[in-house]
Formats: structure tokens, C-alpha cells, sequence
């Protein structure tokens, strides 16, 4: 059943009205406390560890409850307030211009010099932010602080992921087939929340961590000869790659399956389908894909589809840590199965890559590794 | 073929061997003749109770440029005009060879010199002197006698004194290399001035001439000659001292009481009988292996009493203070003083001072300047236990972040300074002295940072207003825009509350 | 006028069987000399730079007349060959079971242990090949002594580009219109030679260095307001992205401007669409854009748009050295303007970013920049 | 008060300061006694024409555990009787104080041993020694008496020789680290044992018992007593010529040819007159100033000839070549000697070998023995000339990759080592000693590339056949499916056309 069938395929973005409405809401609270003889401030929900908490229902990294405040009469947080404020002026600025920056031409717009007499008596200047880190860093706030994500507000990025299958969305009123792209793909855009996905005929969605691997997927039209939706985020997948899987997953109650290379970095990239980052849980709500199985390659197969031992690459230290970190994940943690694959690429300290499996020829993936792991239900979650 | 065996005389060896006293090469050479100089004109004047006045010129001979004349006066107890020639003109002989704290020690430095002067320019040393007791001054032209180490005069005058005058006067030439060690030199008189905050140093050489008058008129007070510790001995020394004592009568207990520091009846009863000794033996019938019998209970014996500093003679912190703050002209200055410690025997005590800001540059690393018994140690600071503390200090701790204007300055005083090497250069790492240096050091580092704290508290208020008025414009109009109001509006009410804030905090600093 | 038009919008991909021919002709060369009792040996091209010649009147890299003798009997090259005549197998191979593997999957594929006896009288083994660059290598002997692509070949890669505009594309008996994308774009596929190109309606085409600056104008429909193809390689450009661009210019006879960064990694990205690297001369004919025009932005741009002191980047020692090495390149060399423009980066030592233009409102670069300097003829080329 | 002053004799300055000597500590005496025993018996033996045999011996105290033991007997050229007591018991006593290569060259080391033997164990020197051509042996137990610097003999006793034994038996017993410095001693018996290939040393501990036959009876020439090169002299030098010449009409021309190295007639003449001096000169008439001017010009002359090497002794390429084989068992070794050169007027030989292979094991450095005048240089590696030279060269150059089994050995005659400081252990970089190391260490490492290079060329043919091969399988299978064939017949054919191609070539190497 759909988990949000209600909903399905429409688009989820709010309206350019109610988007300016929450931004402008900020800026009259603050404005209410100076009114009112109070110092400034803002209250921030707290973007740590400490408050992030899992939710075993939903299985989601969720915001908890702190808050920080932060006030621009204090001197270690003075400047953080500044650039806040100033950066929200800018997004209100491209939602009533109707402009679609990039977070760099936010970055270039905000980025300006002050200028001033220190403690000290000398003349100096400062720059409203040095790098885009900052500019970044209360783009989140202003996320966190509002509720609304950064392409709800119109902030454009880089984006990579690419879809094929037998779907039909409608984007800026035209009707868009993805399976009629050829030997192309659809690339998807930034905003996935404004698309409307009007048609799903798929018994399940295939991710691919390798761009090349859905190259040659594609080329060999696997999603049609197995009925599935094939994505690619060509490595860490950005935000609206996780949302278009999201949406599939939650509002056409479509299995994900993930494939990825048998290393630290690809099950951490399995994570990010999963669950996120827990440095930005408040985006798991709507990026997250709790229930994505993790498909291979596993270190486990290994064993079980005799690779070779010339294709056996040692895992370096790092993968050995980036492992032991993700032990530490709920759900992983929580997982038998993940636990029991964790160490054992841990112990063996080997790693392999998709493109391994082709020492039994070209075909194996598509014709023998897949269907037979999704037949068998030997994914792991 | 056979050999032949004779005897060298100390002069001879040293003649052959110059490089073991330091007189490796002209730069060296000179630099060391220079320290040799200075130090017993320092050791003449303040060891007595007198305040120093030391010139100190540097010529440079008009047709033979590699020679150098170096002339050195004070106003010292001057040497009794019969002891000169051996003074300075046999190796081995002196006045220094007691426990006591003095610069010199070996009774060789300046003999050295006069070696180095008479073979590199065949010219002899010039002494004039005068003790406060005489009413004679003498003067010599003197060479050494190589072979058979004694002094051979060229030249004599004693004369009646007509002034008040008493002192030392040195003056000789020798091949040495100014333009190489005029640096040092100049570091080093500079770095005497410090230490010795009480004397007056005028320093002429052909860069000019620098004056460095005496800040204090506060005499540390003059070492005494001592006794040894127990704990140092060996079977030489008791036999030396059994020896020299002359009293066939003499007990083993009444020995130890009257020769060594600290013992008094109840302790030498105590270690006797811990030794396994009768204490009415006589000291004149112990037999060699009941010495090293005795000598290794004295070295083990723990209840021994730290030697008392009688012997000692350190500066003092307002003395360290005033030197460093005259020398180094810093923004901040503190100096402490450590109580007196040993180590095998030999007393020491640890001096050390912290300097701040002022005419003091920024640099990378603690500007470190070390002493022992009053001298300044220039060369080997990277083997010195000093810079090995210095950097050990997490310096942050106190508030001190480099590049930063630091200078450090650390004193040791003992009746044997542990130096690594001939040249008396660098201090071993002796476990007691770096323990008792670190925690000098760490006492004036700590009251630096009591400085810097209030010192930053001060800016800090100041910051806090600087900083929130930078941002108001930004914030001001940033919020007028999305509210579609007037910028100013929302500074004055921003102005306002910032007042009302600043209000509430208010600090003073005295630096 | 079109450069081809005869050909126009046709697929240029040589047949299967054309394809196929060519790789066992080379394997049957080498029998040939084995069979008439000569130590056998390949004839392969020089990739150097000694062997690669500007082609003044066609303003391009080419492949100069020089060739290697590598010889199966000479020890330093010996594994060479052996790796060569491996790899030809495996293509073959996946040629004859229409497989169409990455890159990566040969360098598996051919990847196994030989053991043997060494001089010393011990028992080692060694790799067919160690890493790709080896496998890599030898792919690329094979197409420059076939004359054929790697793409003709079938073996795919991870394709990065996006297009969209008024143009419609024939592949695998699809038709598909780029003008109907919605907010996303098509994603270009790694063989581009198989499409066929049926409609082109532009006046131009712009190529966009950066993904997020692609998304931002296609969102803004940029390219339906200015009647251009617009294209993104997000960053350097892969070959297919390349060899689209080729086509647009070649077939249809569309001026092309490059839109980059001014560094000297904007100025080298326009270098690779206008005429390659040097290392891969023998590619040049066919991913190519000789007439490509640099649109911008340009260290004089600095100057000519009143970028603020804060935005300008100060360029690294590396910049520098980049910019020095450009002005040896001949289509930089033989051109007065471009001469003007490394000079000045290397002078003033700094560099901007696209984004820095938003400095002057967000719609700038859309609404002015581009217009104004295509209508003002102020590319360089 | 007033200053008391006096003299010191020799052995009390250094029993004060034995640290000077290398006597800092329990483990640094222990390793310095070995050394200055072992030194003198290879010095009696070798340098008069006698192939060494050398017995070491170290034994713990039963009841005292820091106590050491230590006997070194020699079949050396032995000690008159009467000269014993002055030998042992008086420092700065001696044979070696005139220009000739030996390893002891102060007059103190062996009495430095006895001071400290007596200061911490009260135990005097054993010492049984006979000359050839003495019918006696003398035997004696002594020690110094520090304040006067003469020996005390404790017992003593000559007696008539009935074998024809000649040489020195030395035992004393000191406070010694055992265990911190046994693998110091250690290396340098063996180091000596490399460097004395003529040698057999027997050397026991508490460890067990290590042998070094003698590989070679070849003993290198002796050195033998020179003359002073005129070109390192000083003012005191030429006084202390001219006092002992002891001849009132000798003219300047007839002392400069009598008293000094590569001085006749011609060339003395020639200085004489280049320097403005009077060749018929009475050299008794010379004044002070004269003799600075002579001196000064004879530093000056630029046409002195190099010394000659009578004074030197070194080992030879073939020697030095079988030391290193029998120690560091190489699987290659050579060695060479450069031509007599001299600094400040000091003749030094140097020789230099390579070892590769074997029984070194890989190591990411160069392992460098050093060695001056036959003494192996264990401490302060880090500070030597050899160390600078070896550090600077690409040794890729002579085809030797790191990790590598190759070790260099630098050996430095000369009649006077330029060490760094009194501890004998390292050599300062002086550039004419600099300048012939570098070329003694490149030569030899150029013969390690020739045999490198043998070695590799007759690998290369073997490795072509190999790797041809390797491949032959993958070519053949590769192109067979391409072109549907059989592998076999493809492998057959390439076979075929393998042999005639190694056919054509052949090469041997000789190891």
C-alpha cells in the first residue's frame, strides 16, 4: 500500500505565497522583540548529535525539541545573527523577483565589505561572510527555522541524478515520458516537490551508485525487460535524487533497491537513501527513504559469487573507520544482518566494485546478480 | 726502536690541546678572551661587596688587521702584586678552588688567553693591579713559561699608589676575528648587563661605544666559601681532606662535623651507626677500603640535610626584574626566585623572569636568555635544559600564542654548575635543577597570564560594542527590507537596547 | 552553411559488422607476421606531443604520420602487447554478444594472475594489468589503431551532460523533444553518434561549464526566451558532451559560446570543447568544436562589469602556471584577443566566478551579461 | 676578606672535572676505559712492527654489582720497570708527544682510567709489564697521588724474566655500567677487529667469550716520529724549537732544514727570501717580534711542500678490504687509499671501503664505521664529516636503492685528528679532509656500481627469456579467439620464433 497514497504523484511544493509568508513571519518576530525593548535574538533549532533523534516507528532521523538561542548582543553570535537576517533578505528578494539563484550567487549577492573603527582604535573591515560555508551554514538555519526546504524557496544546485522507466511526469505543464528517452535519460531537476508524477508502471525502483553502471543498464534497457524504475545519483546522490526516491517510494509504495560497491563508502551512500545525514535529520522527513533495501554488492558476496581474489581491492584504514562509524548508526545498529556485514568487512579489511561481477561475463549483473537477489529476497535492511 | 717517555707541563698540554678551553679559532678565541675577562673582573668586584665598574674596550691594531687589543679594567679587590705573575702565568692557580659560587672555576681561562696572545702575536699580557689594603700598584709585561708552566716577567714596576685606586687592569693582543664574533661579544656584554643590574659596563669597540649604567645600587649579598656536602664524596676527596687535617687525634665523628655542610653531632651519630662505623674511630687509621666503605654510606645515606646556600650568591627577583626590564625595555616584567635545592652534593638555586611586549619582537619561539653563576650562556642553547623546558610548556595555557613578544631569562647558581662540555655552554639535564627551573618558569609564565587576562578583559567590553554596532547596519536594513520599513528607525531602536546592554558591564585594568 | 550537410542530424556510428571487421583485421595482421616467421609486432600511432600537428586550416589537433613499432620480443614492451591483444579480445567478445561494458568492467574482465618462474629461479605471479590506467591505455591503442571510438565500440561511461532547447532526437526509434522536458533536461548518453538529430530550432548554442547555472537558466526557460540549444558538461566535459556539441556545430551549423568561470580551469574547459587535449589529438576530428566561441567570463570583464573588490578570488601559483601553459596551445597562440586575455589573468593574478555577475541582481547574467555580449559580438575566439 | 691563592696539580683539575676527559658517568667510564686500555696495547704493538694480540677481559664483582672489572693484556713492545709508576701514575706523562700517527695522543687517558678507578672503588692499578729487550718483569700496584701529581706505588716488584715474554697486563677496578654500555663495547672490539685485520682479540664478559682471529699477517709500516710542517707552527712553537736545539750558531736557513718537514736548502732559501729574512741569521739573535713575523709567514708561504707521510700509518686497500670481509661478511667489498694530503700543516692519509651484501642487512642509510688513526668513532655520528659526505651523495647514482645492504668504512691518518671535542669522536668538517673523503667514498662507490651493473646485465638476458614467457600464454589465447584458431598452434609458432631471438644473444658475468 501506498504510505501516502492521498497525495500520489502531485506535486508537494508550497506556494510562492505561503513560502514568502513563513520568511517574512521570521523577520516580524525579530522585529516585535526590538519593539518591545528586548534584545534580538533567534531561536534556532539545534543542528547536532545531541538533538537528533531517531524515530524507531517511522525509522527516520528526526529534529528533537532544542532550540538554540541566538542573540545578536553576544558577541560570539553577533555576526552569525547578522548573516542570517541578511541572507534571508536575499531569498525574499529572489521569491519576489521570481529569481532561481544558485547557493553561490547567494553567496556572491550577500558578500560585501563593513567597515569600521575596532577596539583598538584602527581603522578595519570585515566582510559580511568569507566563504561559502557560512552563506551555507544559515541557508540551513533559515531551513530549520522556517520549516521550508531550500528548493521550496527557489535555491537551485548542481543537480546529477538521472531516471528512465516506465513513468509519466508533468513538469511546467508538459507531460513527460520516461520511457522514451532513448538512449538518454531524464535528468532530474532541482525542485522534485514541484513535479507531478502522473504514472508509475514499475515493480520497483533500481538505484545505481555508479553512473557508468546505469549507462550500460540503460543501454541494455534492463528497466524494461524487468519492469523497473532505473536511477542513478552517480555516487552520493544530491537532495532531489533522494526526493524522486523517495516519491516513489511513499506515494507509489514501490520497493527501492540499492547497488552499490562493495565499500565503506557505498554502504554510506546506502545510508544516505536510507536515513540522511544525521547533520541535516531535519531533511530526512522528506528525503529519506527508510525502508530502501541495500541490494549489493555486499562483502558477504564475496564469498557467495567467487570473486576472484586479483579482484579483491584491500580496504584502506579510512574504509575501516568510515565502517566502524556507521556501526554506530541506528539503523544499522539495530540491523542483524547490516551488523554481521559491517563485520565482516571490517575482519576481511576487502573490498570490491560492481564491475567486479563482470568476471563472469558481461551479463552477469543484469541477467543473473539482480533479478536472482531480488527473486531470492537476499537484500539487506 | 724504543720509546721515550717524559712529562708536559699543564701550560704545554693546554698549548698543544688549545681547542678543549674554547680556543678553537680566532672568532671563538677572541669571544672567549673577552668572557674570560669580564667574568673575573665580576668575580674581583661583587664577590666583595663592591659595586662593578668594568670597561671593556675592543682595538683593532692599524697594521696588522687580524690582531685585536682587548683592555679590561675594574674597580675589583684587586691581586696582590706578588701573586700576579702566578695569576696570570701558570696554569692551574688560583683563588677558586673552594666551594663557593664564583664565575670562574677552573683556574685556566685566563691563561688560556695569555697562551693564545703570546703564540698568535708573540706579544705578552699587560696587568696593572692594586689591592684596597695596599698602598703599592703593580705592573707587568707577562709571558708564560710553556714548558715548565711558570710565569716569566719581562717587565716589572711596583709603585707607590698616590689615589685611592684599587683593581684590575688587563690588556693583551691576540689574532682574533672581530667582524665573526663582534655579534656575540656585543650579545654577551649586553646579556652581563642584565644579570648584573648593579654594575656599570662601558663597552668600546671600533662600532663605537654602548654604556650600560648600573640600575640598582642593591649588592646581592657575596657567596661565602663553604664546606663539601656528604653526599658528594669520593675516597680522594676524604683522603684529601684526612690528609689536610693534620690531627692524628681526630674521630671519625668529630671529622665528619667539622668538614662536611649540615652535620652536626646528632646526624654523624645517626649515620655512623646506620654505616656500621664505631664514631670514636680515628679518622688517621682508616684504611683505604673502609674509606670506600665510608664514602659509598655517605652517598647513600637519605637523611642527609640539604646544603644551606651560604655559598651562593643569586640575584634576587627585583634585582632580575630591573636588570631585564633595563636591557630588554619590555611592557611587562616579573621575575621569582626558587628556594635552595642539590644535587650530588652541590647546593643551587633557580632564578627566572618573564618580559612582555615593549621594544621586545614578535617571534615564533620563547627568546631565551640563560645564566649560570651570573654568566650569560650564548652558545649550545639547543642542548640546554632551559630550552628543553621552554619547549615543553604548552604555552597557550597562559594565554601566550605565537608569533609572540616573549622573552624568558633563567639563572642558576651553584657551586658546580653541571654544564654539558668544556666550553661552559650548555647545562645538562640534571633531574633536580630541571625540576626546580620548570617550576620557576611556570611561576612567572603564570603570573604573565594573570597580566594578559586582565589585560584582555579590558578589550574585551570594548569588542563587544565595536562588534554589535558593525553589524547593526547590515541588520537594520536587512530587516527593513523584507518588512518594507525605514532602515533608521530600526537602528535607533537597535542603538538603544545596545546601551541599555553595555550598561550592565564596566571594567578597569591596571597593566 | 552547415560543414556537413549531406549528413545532417544522420547517426555516424560505424555498423556492428564495420566495427567488428576492424578489430579482427588487427588481430589477423599479427598472425600474419607470426606465420611468415617475424617476432610479431603492432603498429600503433604516437600519442605524443610530437606527434600531434595543428591542422591550421581546419583548426585542429590531429594525428601526425608517426608510429610505434611495439614489439612482442622487446622486454620493456612485451606486456604491453600482450595487455593489447587481450583487451582487443575482450571487446571482441562483447561486440559478438552485444554487450556494452563500462571501462571498468574490461579492466575486470581481463584482470587475472599469471604465474610463472622468474630469473632468480622463484615462483611469482603477476596481473594482466594492475589498475586502469593500464587497461585504459591499451583501450586507447585500439582506437587509434582502428580509427575507431571507444563508443563505436560499445563500451560506455559515465555520461555527465544536459541539453534541452528546441531540437528533436531520434534514438532507438524514439523520437524525443527536448523543447518538453518540464524543469529537468536530457541527460546525454554515452554514444552519441547513434542518435539521430531529426529538428534543431535555434539560433545558437550555449554551453554552460557549470551544473548549477545550467539548472538555474533552465529554470528560468532561458533557452526558450533566447532561442538557443543550452548544455551543460557540469565542469569538464565528457566525450559525448563534447561530441554533442561537435554535431550542433557541424551539422547544423550553430555558433557555439562557452559560458566558464575567468580562471585558467574555465579558459582550459573552453580550450577541450575547441579542440581537445593535446594527449587525445586523435579524438579532435570528431569532439571537436574548432569555431567554439568563449563568451565569458574574461579576466576583462573584471574591469567592463565593475566586479567588486570581495568577489574577485585571488588566482594560485597553479592558476598561473595553468594560464602559462594555455598560451602555448596554438588556437590560443594564433589568437590575438586570447593572447590579451591569458596575459591580463596572468598580470593581475585574479580570477571570478559566473555567480560573482549576481552581484548586480540575480536576473543579470541572464537578462544582460549573455544578450548583451552575444549581440555585441564580445566573445573570443 | 681577602683571596687565598695556590696551585693545582694536573691529576686534581681532572679528578675536579673528569667529565672533561669522558668520565661523566658510570656507563661512559666504563666504555672510555676499555677504550684507552685497548688503545695503548694496540699502540705497543703494531707501531714497533708487533702482530697484536689482544686480551680483554670483563668480569663483575661478585658482592659489589656496580663494580667492574676490567684486564687488557698485549704482547706489545712493553714499559721500562722504572717507567711504570710515571706511565700510570702521573698525568700528562708520556711517548706520544712528538709528530706521529697514534691513537693516544694526550698523556691522560690511561691515568684518567686510574683517577676514576681510585675515586670510586679505592682499588689501586694493577699493572705487569716487560720489554724485549729487558731480562725483568715489573709488576705494580698503584696509585696517583692527586695533590702532587706523582705515582704511589702500594707494592711493587721486579723479577727475572724465564720466558721470553714481552708486553703489558693492565687490571683495574672501577664503578661501571655493565649493562648500559656492554653493547658499545661490544661493537668496538669488533670494530677494532675490522680495523686491525692483523689483530687477535680475545674478548670475554659476563656475555661469554667473542674471538677475531688475525685474517692477515701483513702489519702495515710503522709510523714514524716527523718533523713539525712548517706551515702550522706558532710563536711558542719556534721558542720551544730554538730553546731546544741548543746551538748558538745555527743560522736561520741551517734550523728551518734541520727542524722542519720538506725543508731544504732551496726552499728554505726561497722562503727566507720571499719573507725578508736573512738566510745566515743566528736564530738564537731572533727577538720576540721576529719570530711572529717568522711565524706569520711561514703560515703564509704558499710553496711548502706537502708533508710526506713517514709519520703516517695507514692500512692499505688490501687490509682494510680483508677487515671488512672477515667482520662485516659482505658479499662484496673494496676498498682504497688516497694519496698523503695535509691541513695546517698536519699529513693525513685517507682510506675508504665499500661492503654490499652477505651478512649486512638492508637499511634505509648508508651503515657507516668510522675510524681515525686505527680507533673506531662509536658516539656523535650525527656531527661527522663522514656522516655529511654519505648524506650528501645520491647514491642512485651507483644503482643502490634504499633499503640496501651496503655499509661505508672512513678511516683518517693523520699526526693530528681534527675531532670536535675532547671526546675523540667525532671529526670536524675540514674542507682538505672533507674534499679527500669525498673522493675515497665516491671511488669505491663506483666500483660497487661496475659489479652492480655485472650483476645486472647477466639478469637481463635470463629476464627477457622470462617475461616473453609470462605473456606468451595470454597473446596466444587472445588472439585464438579473436580468430578462431587453436591456441597451441599459435603458441608453437611464437616458440619457435622465442629461440632463435635469445639465440642472438649471451652474456656471462663474473661475481
Amino acid at each position: 500500500m501506498p504510505k501516502n497514497t492521498q497525495q500520489a504523484g502531485k506535486p508537494i511544493s508550497p506556494s510562492s505565497e505561503e513560502v514568502l509568508a513563513r520568511l517574512e513571519q521570521l523577520a516580524k518576530s525579530i522585529y516585535d522583540q526590538i519593539q518591545s525593548g528586548k534584545p534580538p535574538y533567534l531561536d534556532i533549532p539545534v543542528r547536532t548529535l545531541a538533538n537528533t533523534i531517531w524515530d524507531k516507528k517511522r525509522k527516520l532521523l528526526v529534529l528533537g525539541p532544542k532550540t538554540a538561542k541566538r542573540e545578536f548582543f553576544d558577541i560570539g553570535e553577533s555576526k552569525r545573527f547578522m548573516q542570517t537576517i541578511l541572507m534571508l533578505s536575499l531569498i525574499v528578494r529572489a521569491r519576489r523577483e521570481n529569481d532561481y539563484p544558485t547557493i553561490r550567487d547567494l553567496y556572491y549577492t550577500g558578500k560585501h565589505t563593513i567597515y569600521y573603527v575596532n577596539e583598538y582604535g584602527k581603522k578595519v573591515s570585515e566582510e559580511t561572510w568569507d566563504d561559502q560555508r557560512e552563506s551555507n551554514a544559515v541557508i540551513q538555519d533559515i531551513e530549520v527555522a522556517t520549516g521550508l526546504l531550500r528548493e521550496h524557496m527557489g535555491i537551485m544546485h548542481d543537480a546529477k541524478g538521472r531516471i528512465v522507466g516506465n513513468m509519466i511526469i508533468r513538469s511546467k505543464g508538459t507531460e513527460i515520458d520516461l520511457s522514451r528517452m532513448g538512449s538518454g535519460a531524464w535528468g532530474i531537476p532541482s525542485n522534485v516537490d514541484q513535479l507531478e508524477i502522473t504514472k508509475v508502471e514499475a515493480d520497483y525502483v533500481l538505484v545505481v551508485e555508479k553512473g557508468a553502471i546505469f549507462e550500460r543498464l540503460n543501454e541494455e534497457e534492463f528497466w524494461k525487460k524487468n519492469k523497473c524504475i532505473l536511477v542513478t545519483g552517480k555516487g552520493q546522490p544530491d537532495r532531489s535524487t533522494r526526493r524522486m526516491v523517495r516519491r516513489l517510494w511513499e506515494e507509489f509504495d514501490l520497493p527501492v533497491y540499492i547497488l552499490t560497491d562493495a565499500d565503506s563508502y557505498g554502504y554510506y551512500i546506502y545510508s544516505v537513501y536510507r536515513s540522511g545525514s544525521i547533520s541535516l535529520s531535519y531533511e530526512s522527513e522528506r528525503l529519506a527513504t527508510p525502508e530502501a533495501r541495500f541490494l549489493g554488492v555486499s562483502t558477504s558476496d564475496i564469498e557467495r559469487y567467487k570473486i576472484p581474489k586479483n579482484y579483491i581491492i584491500k580496504a584502506t584504514e579510512r574504509d575501516i573507520k568510515r565502517a566502524k562509524e556507521l556501526m554506530n548508526y541506528p539503523w544499522f545498529k539495530e540491523s542483524k544482518r547490516w551488523m554481521e556485514e559491517l563485520q565482516l568487512f571490517i575482519e576481511r579489511g576487502e573490498k570490491i566494485e560492481i564491475e567486479a561481477l563482470s568476471g563472469h561475463g558481461f551479463k552477469f549483473l543484469s541477467n543473473v546478480y539482480i533479478p536472482e537477489k531480488i527473486a531470492n529476497k537476499e537484500w539487506i535492511i | 726502536m724504543s720509546e721515550k717517555y717524559r712529562g708536559l707541563s699543564p701550560a704545554e698540554f693546554f698549548h698543544r690541546n688549545k681547542e678543549i678551553a674554547g680556543f678553537s679559532n680566532p672568532s671563538r678565541a677572541l669571544y672567549q678572551t673577552v668572557r674570560e675577562l669580564v667574568e673575573n673582573s665580576l668575580d674581583a668586584t661583587e664577590t666583595h661587596g663592591i659595586l662593578p665598574y668594568i670597561d671593556v674596550e675592543v682595538r683593532l691594531h692599524e697594521d696588522r688587521p687580524e690582531w685585536v687589543t682587548l683592555r679590561v679594567a675594574d674597580n675589583g679587590i684587586g691581586i696582590p702584586a706578588h701573586e700576579i705573575p702566578n695569576v696570570f702565568g701558570r696554569v692551574f692557580y688560583g683563588s677558586k678552588y673552594v666551594v663557593r659560587q664564583t664565575r670562574g672555576v677552573f683556574g685556566l681561562g685566563v691563561k688560556m688567553a695569555v697562551l693564545y696572545a703570546q703564540m698568535t702575536t708573540g706579544k705578552p699580557i699587560y696587568v696593572k693591579s692594586s689591592t684596597r689594603d695596599s698602598d703599592v700598584v703593580g705592573e707587568y709585561l707577562l709571558y708564560i713559561d710553556i714548558s715548565r708552566n711558570i710565569p716569566h716577567v719581562q717587565k716589572m714596576r711596583i709603585k707607590k699608589k698616590n689615589k685611592n685606586w684599587h683593581g684590575t687592569i688587563v690588556r693583551l693582543t691576540l689574532e682574533g676575528a672581530w667582524l665573526q664574533s663582534k655579534k656575540r661579544i656585543e650579545d654577551y656584554i649586553r646579556r652581563t648587563a642584565l644579570i648584573s643590574p648593579y654594575a656599570t659596563i662601558r663597552y668600546r669597540s671600533p662600532d663605537g661605544e654602548l654604556l650600560f649604567e648600573r640600575v640598582s645600587k642593591e649588592l646581592p649579598e657575596p657567596p661565602q666559601i663553604g664546606k663539601y656536602h656528604p653526599k658528594g664524596v669520593d675516597i680522594e676527596i676524604l683522603k684529601d681532606l684526612i690528609r689536610r687535617s693534620n690531627n692524628n687525634d681526630m674521630t671519625l665523628a668529630g671529622f665528619l662535623e667539622k668538614y662536611f655542610e649540615g652535620v652536626g653531632e646528632k646526624i654523624a651519630q645517626e649515620f655512623l651507626t646506620w654505616a656500621g662505623f664505631q664514631p670514636d674511630t680515628k679518622v688517621k687509621e682508616l684504611k683505604l677500603a673502609d674509606l670506600e666503605k665510608l664514602a659509598t654510606a655517605m652517598k647513600n645515606f637519605p637523611k642527609w640535610r640539604r646544603p644551606r646556600p651560604l655559598t651562593l650568591s643569586p640575584l634576587g627577583p627585583e634585582l632580575l626584574k630591573k636588570g631585564v626590564k633595563s636591557i630588554l625595555k619590555p611592557e611587562f616584567a616579573t621575575a621569582v626566585i626558587r628556594p635552595p635545592s642539590s644535587y650530588g652534593g652541590h647546593a643551587f638555586i633557580v632564578e627566572a623572569a618573564i618580559a612582555y611586549g615593549g621594544e621586545i619582537p614578535p617571534q615564533d619561539n620563547v627568546l631565551l636568555l640563560r645564566f649560570a653563576n651570573k654568566m650569560p650562556l650564548l652558545y649550545d642553547e639547543g642542548v640546554d635544559v632551559s630550552r628543553k623546558i621552554v619547549d615543553s610548556i604548552d604555552w597557550s595555557i597562559y594565554k601566550i600564542k605565537f608569533p609572540a613578544p616573549v622573552a624568558v631569562v633563567t639563572h642558576v647558581c651553584s657551586t658546580k654548575i653541571p654544564f654539558k662540555g668544556v666550553g661552559k655552554e650548555a647545562i645538562a639535564d640534571v633531574p633536580e635543577l630541571e625540576h626546580e627551573l620548570e617550576i620557576a618558569i611556570r611561576d612567572v609564565a603564570r603570573r604573565l597570564r594573570i597580566y594578559l587576562s586582565k589585560l584582555e578583559k579590558m578589550y574585551e567590553v570594548k569588542r563587544k560594542e565595536v562588534t554589535i554596532r558593525k553589524y547593526m547596519g547590515e541588520v537594520s536594513s536587512s530587516l527593513a527590507y523584507v518588512l518594507n520599513m525605514d532602515p533608521n528607525s530600526i537602528s535607533s531602536l537597535l542603538e538603544e537596547l545596545l546601551k541599555k546592554e553595555l550598561e550592565k558591564k564596566e571594567v578597569t585594568v591596571n597593566a
